[in-house]
């Protein structure tokens, strides 16, 4: 069971919504998942748009966190949280403060500013935050529910550029780690679980694979396999081979009777 | 009388509330899903049926897109 | 659904059955791994063994896969081969010809001339080669059921040491290639399977765990994970972010009424 | 009469079979997972009952273990 | 050429003096290095020190970077920024805010309140700062005449953990990126010159190794090696071989006369 | 110094001279490189030639080391190292017996014969092998002068894909190892010292550079880097950090007199 | 008259210079190389030779030290 | 008289050597650089000014390239 912010969830993959292709393969790819917890972003209302997201989400049985995508200062992230507040009814909310529209990594003043300014208002804040252990401690110190470290840039599959950091956070923390950002595939899910990351958010690897559905079942079993694995305890690397058959016991099996 | 809906100027009659906009805009009366700002700050739900839309008002009518 | 040595096998994990510190923790962990296959060495009959190996193995249904692990020479492994078929009436070998008592790595030259006798003499084998593209394609060619590459030394938990060599097996094999030897933990298992890899032979990361039937449990998992990867298509790595909220549709929130 | 078991001197009385020194030894008498090998011949199962252990002769008898 | 901080440098490595075992190692490591830039603390007076550290690194003619380690706020760095100023009639400073004990990571805003009060100041600001392109893009707005990005920790020896952030900084620098902490030996530094790097600061992997003025020469050769390699253009990394030899023209070498 | 087949060079690196797209590059990048060995291939006569490359080599003052490139069997190998010991008057050769057009890595059970036939034959005998160290040990047995692991496929400029495994030959040769193909840049061959190789063969790298003459330069920075770094004894790679400014005798600087 | 000294109380002379007390402490006079702050605040070097050190002043002499 | 040269047919006078055959080709006397092998045979230099190229001899005739 992963406690976070408040809540007792049994899955440890928490599924971002954008990039499916469909709201029928969103609400598939979910099932397929296991997921408990979703996150959504707040627009202008778009008059073409068709089906309603929330409704797929409230029959699905999954909980919102609603997020601040696109906002690149610490007052647009707030005052967004504050919209997805009204428009959600729920206190969690997705910091994400970016600094570069290039690698949509967080600006780290900003998002340490935000994050205060939501956390005494209230907010129950889960902030996207990069790989640095400084930083993860900060955002922890003002009183976030987690601290959510990208493994790499948004969407760029690139998996977990720098496992030493991760492992880094993961040991200084009190709060839970939610890996956020960067998984491509299943193997970058199931590492980060043997990091010691408390969770895995995952949004393109799943929404924009070839196979969404399938993708969703491969990264559930990833993050189980990989926080199994973890508690399981694994083998040290050695630089040398350890036999796995016995090197006593071998028949003697060159030539004839004995002389 | 014209105010700013989402970037677009919009003709609304004098008196309209956040309330009858959003329905306007064929959404939810509920609003489940819904956030809404006049001139940069949040409109809480249990004032939009009485907040009323003033000219040259700036609203942004927000909802739950997939994201994240 | 794996063909593999004229089977059709449900579970992609081949579990080796050294190092287990019980038959009774290795019985749960059969059952737990849902492997149809599992590896036995040959050995002089030891007096104080208590409990019958092959009894438990065919009390849990898995088939028998007998190695030839301990020889150093063609001519031993031969040998052992004829051995083991008398002993469990299989004409499947996992044949093994070590090179090296440091890597237990496969002497190229004498593991090929063992192959293609134990071919010639009806086997079916499967033999456990080094990451040579080369020597796979040699191993193929003189009728070897598959290939069974070296992650890294066996036992030593180091993984994939050079995820290209086993990509270029893949790519080239016209037989089922199985990652054997090296996998530590259960990402190293679900990157085998994205590299293309049919099925992942394990031993020691499971057996040699702190809690081995959890273990098998994750690499099972991760096993699954990674061939379902594969086969839902994950996206590319990019150099960059993609954003996975939208970027239209952001509110203007800075500020007050139009002027 | 005097043969090699498993690398050890034993004892066989003179017209052993290679199925008499199995159960001997303690195994089944069936066979099931046991191989035996002498003077570096693997002995077939099928001539287990009639192939008798000569003074001198190297016998390994050899059974499954956990490995690989 | 390097122009880094308004001065002309030949060397492309700045050392830093911390760990030499001696005075006299390390006058000899400068020499070695060819280094025009070196590192300096700031420290209380320490009665029993016997030889002066800026007579050695004055008689060796090169400039003094003085660094503000060991300061962990904002305030202190300036602080003793200021000191320094006075104490070596220097406007260079290597601005260090630490965020934390375990790894002398930066903190990531208070290094940027720092970085600009100190501008103000008219010091010449070059920040050590960890691998974050945002945050490497805001000291460079704020006016900070280089950014020096750690590779790993401070005296880690990891090396450059994520070379694909190091690429963005560069990629998006418009002032001088020196790799700044966590080489351990010559392919590092030349990995971070080959990165795009202007330069090297390298202190622990020179003065803490076995012989550390063979290593200040080692690391030397492998700055110069890494920038030829850069201008001489590289290879691109191809999955398959390229014949360095030529493929047609071969000889037919089997056999007797022509039928 | 190293000693390499009976010879002492002052040089590290062997230079490959295909791909060059001219004799004067490769005359000025022999030079840049001080290299004192290079490799040439044996073609049939090419009647449009321009230019007599062994009056380039002579000229230059450095030993031919021919090879066997093009070669797919022992047999064709065998008779090449015949025709190059006619054709140039050495003794030495660098046998080349390739498995595979894809990849050009060699086959190891011809190799094997190969080299022990030529090695009866009275050649000297530098293989071309790839990174196995079973196969490795197995040519030294059989009387090689060395043994040269491909670092990757010829041409692919990988580089060293299996650090690893380098390491292990180095670790166990009792002749110079080699480290042949798949250089890609300077830090590969700075790596491959620092593993312990004897030396670096290096073709593509530098010849089809954007400007072979520089490459030649840094790739011989590198190598000396490499060698250096090694003789010099580099820093343990550490978890955490080590600071390199002492942590004692801070000032205390925040605020007024002592009360 | 009591001072403190790089974290150390120190019997200082009414009428102390900082230039003075450098030259106690054993450093060059010209003062390449050392700093000076009191009470949290730097003195430039241009007032040693004015500024007394008072009763009570937390004194820093500071001086380059291997680092970084 | 033909003879294969490199893989192409090629009239010879009979009774043409080796060494005849290299400088014809346009290569140096000396032959430094160059190797012949007749029929799968090498053919040693020392034997160059004697070795007669037959009727349908398959000669090969290889010099030093960039290579490796």
């Amino acid at each position: 069971m992963l406690e976070l912010a408040g809540r007792q969830l049994r899955s440890r993959l928490i599924l971002g919504t954008g990039g499916f292709p469909s709201l029928e393969l969103l609400r598939e790819a979910i099932e397929a998942s296991g997921t408990e917890l979703v996150t959504v972003a707040l627009r202008r209302i778009d008059p073409g748009m068709r089906g309603s997201l929330v409704d797929v989400l409230d029959a699905a049985g999954v909980e919102l966190l609603p997020n601040t995508a696109g906002c690149f200062t610490a007052r647009d992230a707030v005052m967004t949280a504050r919209l997805a507040r009204e428009a959600f009814e729920t206190d969690l909310i997705k910091l994400e403060v970016i600094g570069d529209e290039r690698t949509l990594l967080p600006d780290a003043p900003e998002l340490l500013v935000a994050a205060e300014e939501l956390v005494d208002d209230g907010f129950t804040v889960l902030p996207y935050t990069n790989d640095d252990p400084v930083l993860a401690r900060r955002l922890e110190d003002v009183g976030c529910a987690a601290v959510m470290p990208a493994g790499s840039p948004i969407g760029s599959g690139i998996g977990i550029a720098n496992p030493y950091n991760v492992a880094l956070i993961v040991e200084h923390a009190r709060v839970p780690v939610v890996l956020d950002a960067g998984i491509g595939t299943a193997s970058d899910a199931a590492l980060a679980m043997e990091l010691g990351c408390d969770a895995v958010l995952c949004a393109s690897a799943i929404s924009r694979a070839r196979d969404p559905v399938r993708m969703a079942r491969a990264i559930r079993a990833a993050v189980e396999a990989g926080r199994a694995a973890l508690e399981a305890g694994r083998i040290p690397r050695r630089r040398y081979a350890e036999a796995s058959s016995p090197m006593h016991g071998l028949p003697e099996l060159s030539g004839g009777p004995v002389e | 009388m014209t105010a700013s809906v989402n970037g677009e100027p919009r003709e609304v009659a004098a008196g309209t509330t956040v309330t009858a906009l959003v329905v306007e805009l064929g959404l939810p009366a509920g609003g489940r899903g819904v956030a809404v700002a006049i001139d940069g700050e949040v409109v809480p739900r249990a004032e939009w049926g009485t907040r009323e839309v003033d000219e040259g008002a700036r609203v942004e009518v927000l909802t739950a897109m997939q994201g994240g």
